[in-house]
């Protein structure tokens, strides 16, 4: 009808809010991170904040999320919302193992990522030509995935030498590439834990040190994506069914084609998460050891925006700080609470200088307690160093404005022809 | 009504009939329920025992192991094995219904009764003996723990093994790590954690690292290999694992518990008419627990041998009390 | 009230039939794909269902589940995706057995105060993904699945000895205590060891009409509904939409934190280290099988509670027991695939009488017109 | 090009019926037709969106047949929608480039070609701007961009003036005979008869599915057109006979709203002023922008004012201020004597406000609800849909048969869905709910947009016999006939503030809309003749 499509001229001028970050802001705000890192490091004396071993560790735990966070992104930026991703991980990281043990890692690699695409292709048929709620398809595909795949390790698994019925023979590891002189020397120069070089180094060699050749691909995958959303033909096409898929349509574009193609790019994506952890992270497929890294996926994906940027710093924060739990995590953690404290202390002046004065005691307030929590403690408690990641995302969500813009027309229902 | 357990009656009693029921995981694990299933398979080989298995299935409540059990029970299964401590409750109130059965629990001893077999090990003091040969082994005087899931039964393993390392090198350090909070068992399947958990204890100097954390361990004895440095396997001989047999050489030993036998042992002593009955330790002393020695290179550290003879001994003797908790 | 419409109530069957049909089929071809026999798995289950202790244990996880389901279903009435109900329904049920051991009081009483904490707890979970959600803006899919993982924490914190928890001598488990009888709350013994229904299965059937009354028949209710089906149209009407999140949020997780009690007051009596997990998870299938509606939740509470009770003998019989997760993945997609199916064919049934009726009262004078 | 015994059966509806049009190459050939003619749906047939059942198309002799729009596109076909066919969160250049990528890419070449294209035409557009950012003539300039880049020879707009006002329709025209004169083919749908006779070379006429008939637009008259239309005569918004009383119902003083989180916190604060001249000033990018600025007005009993404004000048705000949807900075609202500022939405409903927003599909309906909960939409906590708490179906389903039969709504039960229904009976249904609540002041936006005639004069009847029983209303309408014709005082909204007031007896649409624009300030004098106007109170209880 006329009335609801036309008369949206919204918001004319930018909203402050949405102003964009540039290049120079981004740089002053990780350098703000790093000292602040370096500060609480050298003060609280937990070294492994940011030595080599820390980096490294946390991106390996970040780029399955990461990449079914990036398997999320392609789905919904055509509009099929994927709640599916977690079931797709699972079938990477079953037919990852069970080719990657028989014919080798790199076929593991590329069947995980297929069967992977099995369950995206799956649930676009469902969502797309059976234009059922994307909620139940994933949800159904969750289902499915972990009951197909345990279902068949009684056929496969079971019967190879070195498997069983919940695990899969041990898969031959794929090359790890290190950069020789420049990731010693880092190494050495982190383990100087002097203020700011040694953080520096410590990540820098935590990003070329024992690197999994397809540790580079997933890394490359962020980029690219970025560059075929957002500077191709192809990519334009497909952010548009996402945003309003009848204007495509009436440009000519199959907006089935690119749903369909985005969901089974998105499930390979996500296979390929599975395959990772598979074959690079344990080495064996494992009953259930996605252990609801799709979710998280999913939540990086929120968290970034719906951009491959952003998704990326969700994920390498989930990852930093499972990272430092489970590397020793009462001291790490401990020395978190020292951060949340400066942070907090930043907020309360942030908000005295905006004239907002009860947030600003409210923040003061906390600060002080998790001062206090720090001076007079030596470790955290195990159980909570358990649920710093997901304190830390809230934390991060809570504090940080709200600004999520998500597809216009993602989750909605779509048939050609139909529009007004 | 009919209930389900009316169908198959106790009628073909000529052959003996043995049960186990799994706890979460199920046949497969590689851990403690494949060693049960080990020991009702050496039953069914040397004994001529039918065996029968049940599955539990994910989320079920008490009532659904009541049920199984008693299903199992009146299928004419004698014993019927709950794997797990999962199981008391249920076992608690099926035992009395049946009181002609053999009723086994794996790792409880907080429901008693007449037709109740309680099957227990020392896990403290096996992981005592990995203590001593932990610090004995390293060279950098830091040695690590892990631990898949911080439960009691976990914990033990924890507290036998600080204890070892300490009462032999005070000054010693021990890094402890648990990989998940219950009742998120992901820690005992997450091999990925096992290795980011040693890792981060290897990169802190520690050289010697026990995992105790089922499949997760695997993770840990991985990044210890690749670091060349010593890791120390649980439940069974991890040496001679199939699946880890690139990192074999790394492992120095491998506290044993001994499920399997200790199932065997049930079904047999109800096989031979003589049920066994109350508790049933599984210690140092009857070599329930123990250190593997399978590794050629653990065989040729005779001064570590040594010292874990001598702890094996004193605690067999009473001489030290290993703690049940850290 | 309602017309009696032939053609409705064909529709109405058509759904369930043809999922039924194409679920079973496409479970037996996977049966046949991997060289088993396609009819026992399904001919034990019926089997196996027809017996009382099964019912029995049927009938409890229906209970079970449709309390969970219907915390989901609240949530997405109003078209928030509440994932955290089982980090709800686990610290609701962790803390209202603390609660209930701790005390003692008479029958009802006793009973009232453990469901009143359960609910409470369950709110205040949620509730906290409501707040961040109206007054920051988070996604509540993000915040509740974080809120799922930090109950984890929580609980495995609470329950320590040296906290609110026991370990009983010579168990490996932690508890919180056993609660006194009083707290108990009464079920119906089926006698000859089929054990008992738990009494608080009716209450969440009660609780199932309650949430058709306040959803259908009050104002409240209403409310609720316009939001979900259209907030800028409810807020338009005068429903404050922050209000309307929070209250849907502390409801949701109200029943989620009830979802424990009939295995806390019916069974277990005390929380431990084994109380059933992941019945969140199955819940949210169970609301979106039964499309939110109270009916139809409970038919799909009962369906997984078949499929998964009944299938507990077939790995004695030597079937996987996955089967029937390939059968719930399955009747899922199969059954929201043919409800679209029927659904479609419907609506083209509705919009062709209304084009009949409306060209009914126009064609006649258009046509002379145009003639003319 | 000609189309040839077309014929399009929807589900119950026959859209096109056997319909034969011949359109002569460079010229404008209008097409109208009353709502739901089919007019669209040919449009849709012809660019390949949809197919016919029946019939042929044929361009320069040659039988063709799209399976997509694609097709159409590539046979030089390009068409502007009745509903903008725009993604808003991505740049002008993207909107353009979109599926015609192989054409100069997606990158500098493009935007090159579309600035070119743009300053040919006079179309000012920026092709970096996201065009959640335009305006709405800025969108409509787009959408022609998009066809013009395409390199299409044959041009359909479907009602590309609804939403313009007359200055920008002049601009419109200028362009359209600019391609003409290139020997572009230009289809041309609208309800506006005097625009097209103004504009048209051919007109053919569509009634319930079929052409009626074809005119002369150098002789014909838009009475002939209208008759042609729907075979009797167009009905006028006029009133004439004045109710105004001196009882003030509503009263706002110094109503002000800015821009900050309050807009970012609702989502329905979506409108503001877009700049004629296409460029944004900086001073506006900050935050504080006033939506509302120092808006005061007075409606009295049996008052109907109107506010003229191109869309996006605060109008939406100043109704969601109203009805307590975004809350004011600063600012009074009396009803009745009673200050509502602080009151919430639901207390004002029942406190008498009606209101009949510009969006139905958003604000006035659940579309996938039944009639009769619709009509209790808005009015729940009222009689008869319930009873303290608790809803009363039984009432609420009578009250909506009888809300069916006294307002015409068309429909075969109120048991189907409100999206089942046609636009037109849509309104008729909210305004018939409005109406049964007897509301002392009601905001009525767009009453009448897109609907059918029929229901036009339907609904302008029930608003003229609630305002002589003493209703107050506010009416909010683009369509410059209808406000000048229907409103017994008349306000100028510009850039959130109240500039200019005008005399509805005197006014010409022409005048309103170049204040619309900012070009006319303070009192608006009417016409050539500038009749003597009689002393005016500051509110403008006119006449
Ligand atoms: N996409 C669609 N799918 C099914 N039916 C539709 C669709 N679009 C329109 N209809 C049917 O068409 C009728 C209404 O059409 P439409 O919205 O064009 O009416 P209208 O009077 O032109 O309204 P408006 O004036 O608001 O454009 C309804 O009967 C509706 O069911
Ligand atoms: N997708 C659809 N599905 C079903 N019916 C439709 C659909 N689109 C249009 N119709 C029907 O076809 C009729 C003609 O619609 P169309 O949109 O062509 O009218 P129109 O002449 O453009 O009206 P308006 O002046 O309101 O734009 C409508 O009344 C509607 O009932
Ligand atoms: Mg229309
Ligand atoms: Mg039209």
């Amino acid at each position: 009808m006329s009335t609801d499509t036309v008369a949206k001229p919204s918001a004319a001028p930018k909203k402050p809010g949405r102003r964009k970050l540039t290049w120079p802001w981004i740089l002053l705000i990780v350098a703000g991170a790093l000292v602040l890192f370096s500060l609480v490091r050298v003060v609280s004396g937990a070294d492994d904040l940011t030595s080599v071993g820390q980096v490294s560790g946390a991106l390996q735990l970040a780029i399955p999320i990461g990449l079914a966070g990036l398997g999320g992104l392609w789905s919904e930026r055509a509009g099929v919302v994927n709640i599916g991703l977690e079931g797709m991980l699972v079938l990477g990281t079953w037919f990852g193992a069970w080719a990657g043990y028989q014919w080798g890692p790199w076929t593991g690699v590329v069947v995980g990522l297929l069967g992977g695409a099995l369950g995206g292709l799956l649930h676009a048929i469902i969502t797309v030509t059976f234009n059922v709620n994307h909620i139940v398809s994933g949800v159904a595909i969750n289902i499915l995935a972990v009951g197909f795949t345990q279902y068949l390790s009684n056929f496969t698994f079971a019967e190879a030498e070195g498997g069983s019925s919940k695990q899969s023979p041990r898969i031959d590891p794929i090359t790890d590439i290190t950069i020789p002189g420049l990731s010693d020397w880092l190494e050495t120069l982190q383990q100087k834990h002097w203020f700011l070089v040694s953080d520096l180094a410590g990540i820098l060699g935590g990003l070329v040190t024992d690197l999994s050749l397809l540790t580079v691909v997933a890394i490359l995958l962020v980029p690219a994506t970025w560059w075929v959303l957002w500077r191709t033909a192809f990519g334009l096409r497909l952010r548009s069914c996402g945003e309003n898929p009848v204007a495509a349509e009436s440009l000519g574009v199959n907006v089935y084609k690119y749903k369909y193609i985005a969901v089974t790019i998105s499930g390979a994506l996500a296979g390929l998460g599975g395959a990772f952890l598979a074959i690079v992270s344990t080495g064996i497929y494992q009953e259930g050891q996605t252990g609801g890294r799709g979710y998280i996926g999913l939540a990086a994906m929120i968290f970034g925006n719906w951009m491959p940027g952003g998704m990326a710093m969700g994920a390498g924060l989930f990852g930093f700080t499972d990272s430092l739990k489970i590397r020793g995590g009462a001291e790490n953690v401990h020395a978190l609470l020292l951060l949340v404290a400066i942070l907090l202390v930043l907020a309360a002046a942030w908000q005295v200088y905006k004239k907002k004065y009860v947030p600003a005691v409210i923040a003061a307030v906390f600060s002080a307690g998790f001062f206090l929590w720090y001076a007079l403690t030596d470790q955290v408690p195990s159980q909570f160093v358990d649920a710093a990641p997901y304190i830390t995302t809230l934390l991060v969500l809570a504090l940080s404005a709200q600004r999520l813009r998500m597809p216009k027309a993602d989750g909605l229902p779509y048939r050609k022809g139909q529009g007004k | 009504g009919k209930s389900s357990n009316d169908s198959g009656s106790g009628s073909d009693s000529k052959a003996a009939k043995a049960a186990i029921a799994y706890d979460i995981g199920g046949r497969g694990d590689q851990s403690f329920n494949d060693a049960a299933y080990a020991g009702l398979k050496k039953a069914e080989d040397e004994l001529d025992v039918k065996g029968a298995e049940a599955e539990p299935s994910a989320g079920e409540g008490d009532a659904d192991k009541v049920q199984r059990l008693t299903s199992l029970a009146r299928a004419g299964n004698n014993p019927v094995i709950g794997v797990g401590f999962a199981y008391a409750p249920a076992i608690k109130k099926v035992a009395e219904q049946f009181p002609d059965t053999t009723f086994g629990i794996i790792d409880d001893t907080s429901v008693t009764g007449k037709n109740v077999a309680n099957l227990v090990f020392n896990e403290e003091q096996g992981s005592y003996l990995a203590g001593v040969a932990a610090a004995k082994a390293s060279k950098s005087g830091t040695v690590g723990f892990i631990g898949g899931v911080e439960v009691p039964l976990i914990k033990k393993f924890e507290a036998g093994y600080v204890q070892g390392v300490k009462d032999t090198n005070p000054k010693a350090k021990v890094l402890t790590q648990y990989l998940t909070q219950p009742p998120n068992f992901d820690g005992f399947a997450k091999p990925d954690l096992g290795k980011a958990a040693a890792q981060g204890q290897l990169d802190k100097g520690a050289d010697v690292i026990y995992a105790a954390a089922g499949l997760a361990g695997s993770g840990a004895i991985e990044a210890a290999s690749k670091a060349g440095k010593w890791s120390i396997g649980v439940d069974s001989d991890q040496y001679n694992q199939a699946g880890l047999k690139a990192y074999k050489d790394s492992i120095l030993t491998s506290v044993t518990k001994d499920v399997s036998d200790s199932v065997f042992n049930l079904i047999k002593s109800v096989k031979d008419g003589k049920p066994q009955t109350g508790e049933i330790r599984y210690g140092l002393a009857t070599d329930g627990v123990g250190l593997a020695d399978s590794n050629p290179k653990y065989k040729s550290m005779t001064d570590l041998i040594a010292a874990v003879d001598k702890a094996k001994k004193d605690i067999v003797d009473g001489k030290i009390t290993v703690k049940t908790t850290p | 009230m309602m017309k009696f419409d032939k053609d409705k109530l064909i529709i109405g069957a058509a759904g369930p039939v043809l999922a039924l049909v194409s679920s079973f089929v496409l479970t037996m071809l996977v049966l046949l794909a991997t060289g088993l026999d396609p009819i026992e798995p399904i001919q034990l289950m019926i089997e196996n269902a027809g017996y009382s202790d099964i019912q029995v244990l049927i009938i409890n996880q229906t209970g079970i589940y449709y309390l969970a389901a219907l915390a989901v279903a609240i949530g997405f009435r109003m078209n928030l995706f509440n994932i955290g109900v089982d980090g709800q329904y686990r610290l609701a049920a962790m803390l209202s057995a603390v609660v209930g051991a701790a005390v003692e009081l008479p029958g009802p009483l006793h009973i009232l105060l453990i469901v009143l904490v359960a609910a409470l707890t369950g709110a205040f979970w949620a509730g906290i993904a409501g707040i961040l959600k109206t007054t920051r803006g988070v996604s509540e899919v993000v915040s509740t699945i974080m809120l799922n993982a930090i109950a984890t924490s929580l609980i495995a914190w609470l329950i320590l000895p040296k906290n609110l928890g026991v370990q009983p001598q010579g168990s490996n488990d932690l508890t919180t205590g056993e609660i006194a009888e009083s707290g108990w709350f009464p079920g119906i013994d089926m006698g000859q060891g089929n054990g008992e229904i738990y009494g608080f299965t009716f209450v969440a059937l009660a609780l199932g009409v309650v949430y058709w009354f306040v959803l259908n028949r009050t104002r409240f209710g209403f409310d609720l509904r316009a939001t979900g089906e259209s907030e800028s149209a409810a807020q338009a009407s005068g429903v404050d939409a922050k209000k309307m999140i929070l209250t849907s949020m502390l409801i949701s997780g109200g029943l989620a934190g009830l979802s424990g009690m009939p295995t806390l007051l019916g069974d277990t009596h005390t929380y431990s280290l084994s109380f059933p997990v992941g019945v969140g998870f199955t819940a949210i299938t169970i609301a979106l099988l039964g499309r939110n509606n109270p009916v139809g939740i409970l038919f799909a509470a009962l369906l997984f509670a078949f499929l998964d009770k009944a299938s507990s003998s077939l790995d004695v019989e030597g079937y996987p027991k996955e089967i029937t997760q390939i059968m719930q993945g399955i009747i899922v997609i199969a059954v929201v695939v043919s409800y679209e199916l029927v659904r479609r064919y419907g609506t083209r049934r509705q919009q062709q009488k209304v084009g009949e009726e409306l060209a009914a009262g126009g064609a006649i004078k258009t046509d002379k017109e145009v003639s003319a | 090009m000609e189309l040839h015994g077309i014929t399009k059966r929807f589900p119950g509806v026959v859209a096109n019926k056997d319909i034969a049009i011949t359109v002569r190459k460079g010229t404008v050939h209008a097409l109208i037709g009353e709502n739901g003619a089919g007019k669209s749906t040919l449009m849709k047939i012809l660019y390949g969106m949809q197919k016919p059942d029946e019939g042929t198309i044929a361009i320069d002799g040659e039988q063709v047949s799209f399976s997509s729009p694609g097709d159409a596109i590539a046979r030089g076909i390009g068409m502007v929608h009745q509903h903008f066919m725009l993604a808003d969160n991505l740049t002008v250049l993207e909107n353009v480039v979109l599926g015609g990528e192989k054409l100069y890419g997606i990158g500098a070449k493009a935007r090159r070609k579309i600035q070119e294209i743009s300053d040919a035409y006079g179309l000012g557009v920026r092709p970096d701007a996201l065009v959640e950012d335009l305006g709405v003539a800025d969108r409509q300039r787009v959408e022609i961009l998009k066809v013009l880049y395409r390199g299409a020879k044959i041009l359909i707009l479907d009602e590309p003036t609804a939403v313009l006002v007359p200055q920008e329709v002049d601009a419109l025209f200028d362009n359209l005979r600019e391609l003409k004169a290139e020997g572009l083919t230009v289809i041309f749908i609208s309800h506006k008869l005097g625009e097209v006779l103004k504009v048209a070379d051919d007109i053919t006429v569509i009634r319930r599915g079929t052409t009626v008939g074809t005119a002369d637009p150098k002789t014909a008259t838009t009475k002939q057109l209208a008759e042609l239309m729907v075979g009797s005569e167009l009905p006028s918004p006029e009133t004439r006979e004045s109710t105004v009383t001196d009882v003030a119902m509503l009263k706002v003083e110094g109503l002000t709203l800015t821009e900050s989180g309050a807009a970012a916190a609702a989502p329905l604060t979506t409108a503001a002023p877009p700049d004629p001249s296409g460029t944004v000033s900086l001073q506006e990018i900050g935050a504080g922008r006033k939506l509302l600025d120092d808006v005061s007005l007075t409606i009295h009993k049996g008052e109907i004012l109107g506010i003229a404004g191109v869309e996006g000048n605060g109008q939406t705000e100043l109704i969601e201020a109203l009805m307590g949807m975004a809350t004011p900075d600063a600012g009074v609202i009396t009803l009745d004597g009673e200050d509502i500022s602080k009151v919430s939405v639901r207390k004002r409903r029942e406190g008498g406000i009606g209101y009949i927003p510009e969006d139905r599909h958003r604000h006035g309906l659940l579309l996938e609800a039944p009639l009769w909960e619709n009509r209790i939409l808005g009015h729940v906590t009222e009689a008869p849909n319930s009873r303290r708490g608790i809803l009363d179906p039984k009432a609420a389903r009578q009250d909506t048969e009888r809300i069916v039969r006294e307002y015409d709504v068309r429909t075969p039960g109120i048991d189907v869905t409100a999206a089942s229904l046609s636009g037109g009976n849509q309104q008729k249904l909210i305004v018939g709910r409005e109406m049964s609540h007897h509301p002392k002041f009601l905001i009525a936006a767009h009453p009448t947009r897109g609907v059918d005639v029929g229901a036009q004069a339907q609904i302008w009847d029930a608003i003229r016999d609630a305002r002589r029983e003493g209703l107050a209303v506010l009416l909010i309408s683009a369509d410059l006939d209808e406000l000048i014709g229907l409103s017994d005082t008349l306000r100028v909204m510009y850039r959130g503030k109240l500039v200019a007031d005008a005399d509805p007896a005197t006014i010409t649409p022409e005048q309103l809309g170049s204040a619309m624009t900012g070009a006319a300030t303070g009192r608006l004098e009417g016409g050539d003749e500038r009749p003597e106007q009689p002393e005016q109170s500051e509110d403008g209880d006119a006449r």
